[in-house]
């Protein structure tokens, strides 16, 4: 017998810290497999944010560092203006790229910056205990919105990867989801496919991942699968979004 | 060597690029503009990287990335914008990134006024982000120190593997002075190639670059494990103390001198001349010039101070520096403090009246 | 012919791999891991196809497929 | 009067519960007492493990650095804080989750297998009442029925439902002590 | 009245909310997180605004438009979350805004880790922003003092019309203990409004609320025209000096020391602890706690200089208020220091060791 | 003889400090008539930026605060959540709303906050003596694009306008210019429309005013005219871009 | 009857309103005023229309316009 | 010998490009030198001036605070400056916008319509010029002809088309002194 799947060989052989059912560990893989069919492990420098996936220069084997909460498109820019020729990637969070993080991430895609961009929506700040994201949905109960978010007060579930498709600076935007067999497959073609427009020089791509966090939603694991379909997907409809390499959107 | 009638601001931005700086990043502000404008010329021209990023921390930050793969790398700005660079400076000193940041100071606080001044002594000398780090500080008073200051900077960073900040002022940024430009500096010209972005790579063997042929390699601020963040902390302790090898200081005519200015930056301009004048006068007054902010040279100061009648500090601000002359002569000798707060420059005449009181 | 090794110790007992196998050859074991999770186990050899749905939704990369 | 407890595990098996219920009894005794919750160095996963001190004095520190007794609900905690222990301390293992012998022989053990016992409660995360159980009973340093009194105010609204067993789960442990 | 098991964390926003504070905005971080989910339930309940900003930046800038119209105001964050306040506390400082500002410090620099430290004494007491400005800077050492020094601080805040910093740390934050909640304070209880989302507004009449009746006005930290900066620093100085008023400290059985304990928050409850132990062997030791850490209690450190074998400064740091200690003391007696940098804490066993050395 | 036409009630009776034929000038003027149309001058806070426009308080009759560089629409927020019978708006430059107030922008925004924002886009920043804005044009030369801006290098001119309208916060986003007579009257509409909005309380809206910076366009007034009209408008197209009061935009 | 009047310590000189008058009214005056500047002034009287597109255009509020 | 300058006026007088060119022209003779502009508070608009101090010995603060020689090319600089004035010291006025007398008396004053003059050269901007040249003669602090020849250097390449209207206007004010 021969093992046909298995554990990446851009990945760590060690346990994830995330909690039970937590969609970085699926997304972590994903970036891994990818990594490693393109055959740029030994190339890649991935910038790692503030969030859960803070300890992520644990789980990859490949160089890693890590940005200052939301800087992770601004240490990209300056890794990748020295060495065009190294992959390079941020990884974050909703708060990390669409609170704190919001202008560095608005003008490195603006400024087209040849970088990926793996962009973990999961609709709350896991690392902080569950406190609403600027992604959290309408009426959605977190530690900061303790009677469900109130767009009045709140605002409303930002729409950051339709915002950032109208800069011209972006090539490639996809929103996917890993809550299901079929949907980790779309997102893995579709993380692919961002590195290679990385691979091909043709500007800033970002692939938006709808992703668990049963803990901050209060869900046990399996729910939280469906928490995403029902939930986030009306929200986030998924697909892509913008995509100057093979399309005119 | 010809000399040539230049700015504080392009003087610093010369400096850098003789030094084998190769990534810019900044954001617009006065009275630094000239510093971003000349690095905007010269850096297309060298095949550096400028950018002028969407804020000050995007600046830092990507001085961090650009850092960290071994580049020499350089911001500029003035207070407001400093003070937005706190929390990655502080980041930067936790994983021992080299860099140099000008602070060109202007009036605050606030937005205060474009004037130059010298109230961001503190939050240079004592780490103004959050934890305990510190960063070297080099003071220059002239524009051909802040050319010299500058390119050595880059070498202190690269050897204690830390930010170094240049601590200027408006006066300074703005000024034109005659310099000389002098041929670049040994370690480019011996080993460093002027082409490159990256100087020495090889002798950095910490900075990622694709882990090709090694183990993979992580550089973070982030430092977890029981004790270990204590443990580092002690290390970049060390660090410091080591720094003092690189104290600096002018010291003018203070061998016979029983009353002692000390002052850096533009206020030591300003004292020089009052000391001049002091002297022509019989007063024996002598002048301190630190040109590490920190490590700060107290030894010096120490020494002096029981066989004087007194140190006049004199600053640009209400008090800071003041503090580390306090502490270095610890009761041993008076210590005055004559200081114009932003907008204000420090007065010849009042200095010598100073003097005079201190020598009774 | 082909089989799943679930690595125990790595399991954190989500239950994720067990709705999506077609053929329901996943059971939570009743042990406890050393963390305290009762991990997941293959109930039942030989019918698996190496579809691969149950290493492709473990968040935790502790199943591994073989054929 | 000065106890020092460490109460350790891993996250999500209500250490820090365990911890708030103790300080609210001791509170109800009218005694000091300082309650300090660590994560470890993050959040998530990981072990997590809080400091008491209850004391009939002001109380200086909450952080505890070498414990007069510990409830150790899994084995990386017992790992860690074995040797922290004072000479004589008292030592609550939940033995489901340990399989390993304690090495030092100055500390008075008690081994339980809680999660065990939770299990057969219907609910695994009362493994940590069923050691406060054991724990006060031994001690004596407050009464079981002060933390029982404390219940609801620390369960709150929204966990009434739990309360039922968290009790029994507390008097099964207490009765471990004979 | 009857105790409470709280968190300290909870108190500072029950004493803000007693204290009539009705808008916060703040941006979560450990070890604070407690305090900005506290003000998310409470402050709807008492008509008050919670905004859950998108990051410190934006808070602080918030906090800034809300006291311009009068409001009492607060955030807070911790060491990282702070350092990106700088600027913004500069701006506050320079257009006299009253708010006030809670750091939950946590080791650093850079991520550092989520454990109490106190780090952060430097950019706290000397404006880490640029400019010469200072805040005021209280310092409470249990649950019960974050609850009332924090009630406490918005008096001051609109007193001085300036920002005031509660320096708490992971420890406080993070502890509970069974505290009083008091009777809502004098102020609020005499003429204050608990609805009302602005305070005694006649008694600001600086405020903007549109300019009906009188002459427009404008609120900002731009200073220009001919010296204008220079006199408004000149002001603030005075204003600086005028909270010396203020000083507070906590001293314990100092009458008969030799050796005199410094220290503030989470290392002065461990010195209480190591102090009357050390009493208890007889040690002739006591404590001066600063509570308010700017301005610093020099006075109290300065008279009883003379007479003791030395100062022990305790800190969780490297060795920052110990700089305060010794400017205080200005040679007059020893000053020593013992400090675990972040990620550690002071023994107990340790100080008294030192005591012991320091009594000979 | 009447005077028909004259300086606004809201307006200072004083000189301005900008440079012979700055659009700051104009739009300035604009403000202040629909504040007087709309009889608001009494109950107006507005928020001055740190750019050329940082002497604003000295302009206007009404009250004003000054925010710092970037966080006007921070500072805006504040003052409206307690005072929100008022009417809070902020006046800013490219540089302070699209690049380093970017995150303030796009959340205030997004918060569907009631205010009204005027963002002078002159496609360079005035007051620090010409250095590329977010909005410069491509082959634009500035302090800091000296060789004219290279997108590949700086990026493209922002559409801040057109992303901040994917966000449901936004409720009035429209594009005018104050280069001609004609096109100077329809900003005002805009202007007056943008207020009103706040009026009725019905959220966030922006307008974007194409101005002029013959200073650090390095032209004269009248030519400044004609190239926002030739090399600014091919690039920022004027009108509406989102309107949720009249129509489904 | 309508005429304008253009407050020439106002005026910083831009010429914005020469062009667009459609009656072709201004024109720049000869002498400076305080702060350097040629200020634009009514060249002839009379045929002002008050339609008032040189208010519009001007940025210094130097403009006013009377009937 | 040590002279300390103002050259004041409107921003766009060019106020900055004489005192780079002065500066300039003193390097040439190898004097010390030292020039510090100052827009006032802000960039745009208002009044700029700049100050020189040309010396054989080293040169303290570039700051003037009270002048020895002042350039004064509107009223507004000359209200600000002229209570700062050295006494005796040099004052060279731009009479074509300047429209009041000086009130100091212990001053040397030379009043020159240099606006009016530049404009009959053809370029209004060039009032910078005369009024140093008138300055260079009168004072003799460096030659004309050092900052003539410096004049293609300041210039730059951008503006050498301005050159000779530049080196007319020096010579011009020059003339007047006689
Ligand atoms: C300047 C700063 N502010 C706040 C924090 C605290 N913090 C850490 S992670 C985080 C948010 C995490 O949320 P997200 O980016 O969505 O990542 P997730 O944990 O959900 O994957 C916050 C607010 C910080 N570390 N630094
Ligand atoms: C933190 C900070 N960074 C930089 C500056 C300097 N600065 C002042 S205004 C400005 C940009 C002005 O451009 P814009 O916003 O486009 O306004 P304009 O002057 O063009 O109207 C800059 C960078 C500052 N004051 N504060
Ligand atoms: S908190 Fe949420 S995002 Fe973080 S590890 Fe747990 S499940 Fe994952
Ligand atoms: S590979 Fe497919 S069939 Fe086999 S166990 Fe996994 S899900 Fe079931
Ligand atoms: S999905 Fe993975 S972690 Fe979850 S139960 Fe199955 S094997 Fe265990
Ligand atoms: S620099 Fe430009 S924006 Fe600023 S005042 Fe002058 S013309 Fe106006
Ligand atoms: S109002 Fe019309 S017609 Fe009259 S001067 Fe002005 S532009 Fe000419
Ligand atoms: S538009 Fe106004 S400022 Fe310009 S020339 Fe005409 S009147 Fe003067
Ligand atoms: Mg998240
Ligand atoms: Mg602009």
């Amino acid at each position: 017998m021969k093992k046909i799947l298995g554990r990446p060989e851009s990945m760590q052989d060690v346990s994830t810290i995330y909690c039970p059912g937590c969609g970085h560990g699926i997304v972590h893989r994903l970036v891994c497999e990818v990594i490693d069919e393109l055959g740029i492990r030994e190339k890649t420098i991935a910038v790692a944010p503030v969030g859960c996936a803070v300890l992520a220069y644990q789980y990859w084997k490949f160089d890693t560092t890590e940005a200052a909460h939301g800087r992770p498109p601004a240490v990209a820019t300056g890794i990748k203006r020295i060495l065009p020729d190294r992959i390079v990637f941020t990884y974050q969070g909703d708060g990390d790229l669409a609170a704190i993080g919001t202008a560095e991430t608005v003008h490195a895609a603006n400024r087209g910056e040849n970088i990926t961009t793996i962009f973990v929506n999961n609709a709350v700040y896991g690392m902080t205990g569950g406190q609403m994201a600027p992604t959290t949905l309408i009426g959605q109960k977190t530690l900061t919105t303790p009677s469900g978010r109130d767009p009045k007060l709140a605002g409303y579930p930002i729409k950051i990867s339709e915002a950032l498709a109208q800069l011209d600076g972006t090539t490639y935007i996809e929103r996917v989801a890993v809550n299901s067999p079929k949907n980790i497959l779309k997102a893995k073609k579709a993380i692919k496919k961002a590195f290679q427009v990385q691979l091909e020089n043709r500007g800033f791509s970002l692939v938006e991942v709808l992703s668990m966090c049963p803990t901050a939603w209060w869900v046990s694991p399996e729910e939280a699968l469906k928490w995403v379909e029902e939930r986030m997907l009306p929200e986030f409809p998924l697909g892509v979004i913008k995509d100057k390499v093979t399309s005119n959107k | 060597m010809a000399k040539r009638l230049m700015m504080g601001n392009e003087a610093i931005g010369e400096g850098a690029i003789q030094a084998g700086c190769r990534f810019y990043a900044g954001y617009p502000i006065t009275p630094q503009n000239e510093l971003t404008a000349y690095m905007a010329k010269r850096m297309p021209e060298v095949n550096g990287v400028f950018i002028q990023s969407e804020s000050e921390l995007a600046a830092i930050s990507m001085l961090y990335g650009a850092s960290l793969v071994g580049a020499r790398t350089m911001t500029s700005s003035s207070s407001p914008g400093i003070s937005l660079m706190q929390e990655g400076i502080s980041y930067m000193a936790g994983a021992e990134l080299p860099c140099v940041i000008a602070n060109i100071q202007r009036g605050g606080p606030g937005l205060g006024n474009i004037s130059g001044a010298q109230g961001d002594y503190f939050q240079a000398t004592r780490g103004g982000g959050h934890g305990d780090y510190r960063t070297l500080v080099l003071a220059p008073h002239s524009v051909q120190e802040m050319f010299h200051l500058t390119r050595e900077a880059f070498d202190l960073a690269d050897r204690y593997r830390s930010p170094v900040i240049i601590l200027g002022d408006g006066v300074l940024g703005q000024m034109m002075e005659p310099m000389e430009i002098q041929p670049p500096k040994a370690s480019l010209a011996k080993g460093g190639d002027p082409e490159s972005r990256i100087q020495d790579p090889a002798k950095k063997d910490w900075i990622l670059d694709g882990c090709q042929g090694r183990e993979p390699r992580s550089i973070k601020s982030l430092i977890l494990g029981e004790n270990s963040l204590e443990k580092h902390n002690e290390r970049l302790a060390e660090k410091y103390k080591e720094m003092e090898k690189e104290i600096r200081y002018e010291a003018v005519e203070i061998e016979d001198a029983q009353a002692i200015l000390v002052a850096f930056g533009t206020s030591a301009r300003i004292c020089k001349e009052a000391m001049h004048r002091a002297r022509k006068e019989g007063l024996k007054v002598g002048l301190i010039r630190p040109i590490t902010l920190f490590p700060f040279p107290k030894e010096i100061i120490l020494e002096n101070a029981p066989r004087i009648k007194g140190y006049l500090t004199v600053e640009m601000n209400l008090g800071q520096m003041v503090e580390d002359v306090r502490l270095a002569v610890s009761g041993r000798c008076p210590v005055h403090f004559y200081g114009r707060p932003a907008g204000g420059f420090p007065e010849v005449e009042i200095i010598i009246e100073k003097i005079k009181e201190i020598l009774g | 012919m082909a089989k799943i090794v679930i690595d125990k110790e790595r399991c954190k007992g989500c239950k994720l791999c067990i709705p999506v196998c077609p053929k329901n050859l996943i059971t939570m074991s009743q042990r406890l891991n050393s963390k305290g999770y009762h991990p997941a186990e293959q109930a039942k050899e030989g019918e698996c196809t190496a579809c691969g749905l149950c290493y492709l939704i473990c968040p935790d990369v502790a199943i591994e497929i073989w054929k | 009067m000065r106890e020092e407890i460490v109460i350790a595990g891993f996250g999500g098996q209500g250490i820090m519960f365990a911890g708030t219920l103790l300080a609210q009894g001791a509170m109800e005794e009218d005694l000091q007492v300082t309650f300090f919750p660590s994560y470890g160095a993050e959040m998530r996963g990981g072990t997590a493990n809080c400091n008491l001190i209850i004391s009939d004095e002001e109380i200086g520190s909450p952080v505890v650095i070498n414990s007069s007794a510990a409830l150790m609900l899994n084995q990386p905690s017992l790992d860690k804080f074995e040797k922290r222990m004072k000479g004589k301390g008292l030592l609550i293992i939940n033995s489901s989750l340990v399989d390993r012998e304690v090495e030092r022989k100055d500390l008075e053990i008690i081994k339980i297998p809680a999660t065990e016992m939770a299990e057969r409660l219907g609910n695994v995360k009362v493994a940590n009442m069923i050691a406060l159980g054991a724990y006060l009973k031994k001690s004596r340093i407050i009464s079981l029925e002060s933390v029982i009194k404390s219940l609801p105010k620390v369960l709150g609204e929204r966990k009434r439902d739990l309360l039922e067993v968290n009790q029994k789960a507390l008097r099964e442990g207490g009765g471990l002590i004979k």
